[in-house]
């Protein structure tokens, strides 16, 4: 990648591209990328986008830098902030949140995420940390996926359990709540969707650097291909010195 | 979702379609949104469903003693020390106006079931002991509990279509706080598919910011506020004013009657736009009071 | 009566001798009599009672005076005050409250209220507010009922719709939830308790003034007359001087 | 019910008996009630279930380390951007605790039955289409909603015997009001059959009653409290101090073996009482950091 911008800030300013003015937006543990990514995306083409900080319910924080942890103090005050039970309402209700930040241990090739086990549940090789609240993915209007590994551990053709379903391998009239489900991915080395017919893990952009098949040997299971493949348009000046502006410190650029 | 500042007059057609499910906010005499409630009153527009708080006063009465409610599902509606809700009585013993018996604890549960996605909620206890479910099938059936497999009453989730509720306080970008009490407010606010607040004035974003979680609602959660000084009256609103209990008893003398009702309807709320309404009021007590 | 003190004073006091200290008190509308009560056994017995305030949710409010309604902006500040939904979720679970005080447009012989209908429910010949939070009744240790109307037509044999559920009238091992039921019950001409037998109302004092058979024709039931029937202690000095300190426009003087 | 004062050596033996199901609040690395945790592990107090917020971090992974929990149900134990919890990961892959799987969703409704006195909640949905209720059948099984006569995942109440949580403030009367943020510590408190809180400072019934309803908790849910400045370290307390995540790395690093775990308690914990503790980090960072 090039010297000029961090892969996270590539990321970020990809998942920001991606949000849509009004949306409203939930993210969870380790907040700074998606919460980078919303501030980006308020400050350029949304100015009207929400977004809820997990844990802390917090409500467009906007603190002078990112911080690490989703309840961080530093949070406070904010716009609005919704006590932690409210938010879990707004998650089952459905039609009040419109994209939900997730991510996974491993990640198939359905937008299936897995926060719990590598391995049979009950004799696990890996545990991870639990699910929180990726269960209410497939209740919102859409949910995009960002992991910082993208390896054949990770991109697995089916999670070893499911944490937060992604989109059903049936057909259309099958997709649950009637909701989007997955709309994005976003990777260190590219950015996916799914493909609209078998709603398989599609390739569309690959970062400046990255090659397709680096992408495909990087990947556990058959990515959908299509013929051309465009590069990921790097970060904008303007993107980047409006997400440099609440990183005094730097924490995309670690 | 971004929210619009408007009048009441255009809030009330914006958001309110006729036959809808209409919660409205306010417990007993404060924080009922009265601009809102009196503007559904002047555009007559009918309710298929009102929801009110665990206990309602003059925010239900109007509604029904202007014939604009078909059902109602509120666990009190009266005056506290002032008497009966002289429409209420009126329309149930005259069998104009259906009523979905409940109590505080399930309305309560039926609306956190709203808020949250959740299709019903097995009532608590006590209710069991009641004659209430018997007389509600509509929102009680009985649900086997799969952990002990005993009978237990359930409550149907409520969602009202839109939600009116009082708050003191806006900022521009439509995030907003409760006054002196959340009450039911919030939770209903939460279920409704659409929220209408009424406030009582304007803030800066800094003086929003300072209030602690659970005092303020964000505004993506609101379809339209309607800033309306004086609004609550003759209910109170905690921090602005208190109630006015000369008018409410002026209210609950003339409802005695269906045809005081309609002179003191025709004469207090029709003949006068809301901003007028609001002018007149302010003008007749002390500003600030509180 | 005496001129020296109002009935209603006299069942603040009567109410409030009735509260042990620890005791959680919930009280709902038109809360005078009953928050009067609580000040005045906190003041003189039972310095760590505890009392919310119905829909306000206020806990220990002090007010300079007493409020009329139990919403009033008045009760704010107070030491504490719960959002109106986690008083409902203390009201189910039970454990959390001791005393309920409840009334009724009817109370029958075994203590059940109904503030609903008299008369068929679906055709009332007089339709009341509605039962509120009195479902709740029998899942606190214990209510009290008290009501400002001591007629035949308020205190019947069995009430016409069970609002606020009494004493069942079968043997010992059928209380619900194993909570006492109504303990008290005072109205302006007399105190009444339960049986422990056959768990019907019973005289318990008679106002100063009132004779039992007074009482007996102003009840729509048999009473349960025990052979000795005293008189109330009338309220004392200091009783009435406390009580009057949080009172100063006498409203349990009118 | 009349609240104690007491310190964490008497509080934590006085409330919480041995095999209990015990609640700790605390989301992520911030609130978590440290000085009633340390306490735990110096009396070696088994824990028959441990109900965590919905995510915790070293809460959970000190007395799961310890060899103190039995059984687990918790949405996520983890330390955000520091990693995985070492002890957490060691127990499950190893066999040696039960969880007992579940998610934000489930776990905070669960609560609110244990509240107030639900038997269930119908799950929100979502986790129909997740392996989670699957591999529960202790807290999740199948009921059939009686509107729709559709079968629907259900989640068993859940009520700590004794929950712990932190509070900014405590008043004489025993009534608490907590700092920046309730999370699901409320909650849990309300849905306690005890509670034990510890408290950065101790405050005027004046200063508590300026506190906004649903930011406090009133005295007579609270069992006992324990004030201890500084106790929530190395955690945050909003208000009063940030996270100390260089300690928290020192954990991490100290974790990753058994040995090093035993080692890292013996050294930082079971060496010092609990003043003891509070008195050496009072001395190794500046007072009042936010």
């Amino acid at each position: 990648m090039s010297g000029a911008y961090s892969t996270l800030e590539l990321m970020a300013v990809v998942l920001a591209r991606n949000l849509q003015d009004g949306e409203v937006v939930v993210m969870g543990a380790v907040p700074a990328l998606p919460l980078a990514a919303c501030r980006l995306a308020r400050a350029l083409h949304a100015p009207t986008l929400w977004y809820i900080v997990g844990g802390s319910g917090t409500v467009n924080p906007a603190p002078d830098s990112l911080p690490a942890s989703s309840c961080d103090p530093a949070l406070r005050p904010a716009p609005s902030t919704l006590p932690l039970p409210d938010v879990v309402l707004l998650e089952g209700r459905g039609d009040a949140l419109d994209v939900f930040c997730a991510g996974g241990l491993q990640i198939d090739a359905h937008g299936n995420c897995n926060l719990v086990s590598v391995g049979p549940w009950a004799h696990p090789k890996f545990r991870g940390p639990g699910s929180v609240g990726i269960p209410f993915l497939p209740v919102t209007k859409r949910s995009v996926i960002y992991t910082m590994s993208h390896t054949p551990r990770t991109f697995v053709e089916r999670v070893d359990f499911v944490s937060g379903p992604g989109h059903p391998s049936g057909p259309e009239q099958d997709r649950p709540y009637r909701r989007q489900g997955p709309s994005l991915v976003v990777t260190p080395l590219a950015a996916l969707d799914f493909d609209p017919h078998d709603r398989r893990m599609r390739l569309r952009t690959v970062h400046p650097g990255v090659a397709v098949n680096q992408v495909a040997d990087a990947t556990g299971f058959e990515l959908v291909l299509p013929s051309q493949v465009p590069e990921t348009p790097p970060p904008t000046e303007r993107e980047l010195s409006e997400l440099r502006r609440w990183d005094p410190h730097g924490v995309l650029r670690r | 979702m971004s929210c619009e500042f408007l009048s009441p007059s255009e809030a009330v057609p914006r958001w309110i379609a006729p036959g809808a499910t209409v919660g409205v906010g306010g417990m007993h005499m404060t924080a009922a949104p009265m601009s809102l409630v009196r503007e559904i009153v002047r555009q007559r527009i009918r309710i298929g469903r009102l929801v009110t708080s665990p206990s309602a006063s003059l925010q239900a009465d109007l509604l029904i003693g202007a014939g604009l409610v078909e059902e109602l599902i509120s666990p009190y509606v009266g005056f506290e020390h002032l008497g009966l809700a002289p429409a209420f009585r009126r329309a149930v013993e005259g069998g104009s106006l259906a009523v979905l018996e409940c109590d505080e604890g399930s309305l309560t549960h039926a609306l956190y079931a709203g808020a949250g996605g959740l299709p019903f909620i097995p009532c608590p206890p006590g209710i069991d002991l009641t004659d209430i479910p018997k007389v509600n099938p509509t929102l009680y059936r009985q649900v086997q509990d799969p952990f002990t497999l005993e009978a237990r009453w359930a409550v149907a989730a409520v969602r009202p279509d839109v939600t009116l509720v009082h708050c003191a306080e806006a900022d521009e970008s439509g995030n907003v706080a409760f006054g002196g009490f959340p009450f039911t407010d919030r939770l209903m606010a939460l279920a409704g598919r659409r929220v209408i607040v009424q406030v009582e004035r304007m803030v800066s974003q800094e003086r929003m910011a300072a209030h602690p979680p659970g005092t303020t609602l964000p505004g993506f959660l609101i379809s339209a506020i309607v800033v309306a000084p004086g609004g609550c009256h003759p209910t109170a609103a905690p921090g602005y004013y208190g109630r006015d209990e000369d008018a409410i008893q002026a209210y609950l003398e003339a409802a005695r009657t269906p045809e005081g009702f309609q002179e003191y309807v025709e004469r207090t709320i029709l003949r006068l736009d809301e901003p007028a309404y609001l002018e007149q009021v302010r003008g007749q007590q002390p500003a600030g009071v509180s």
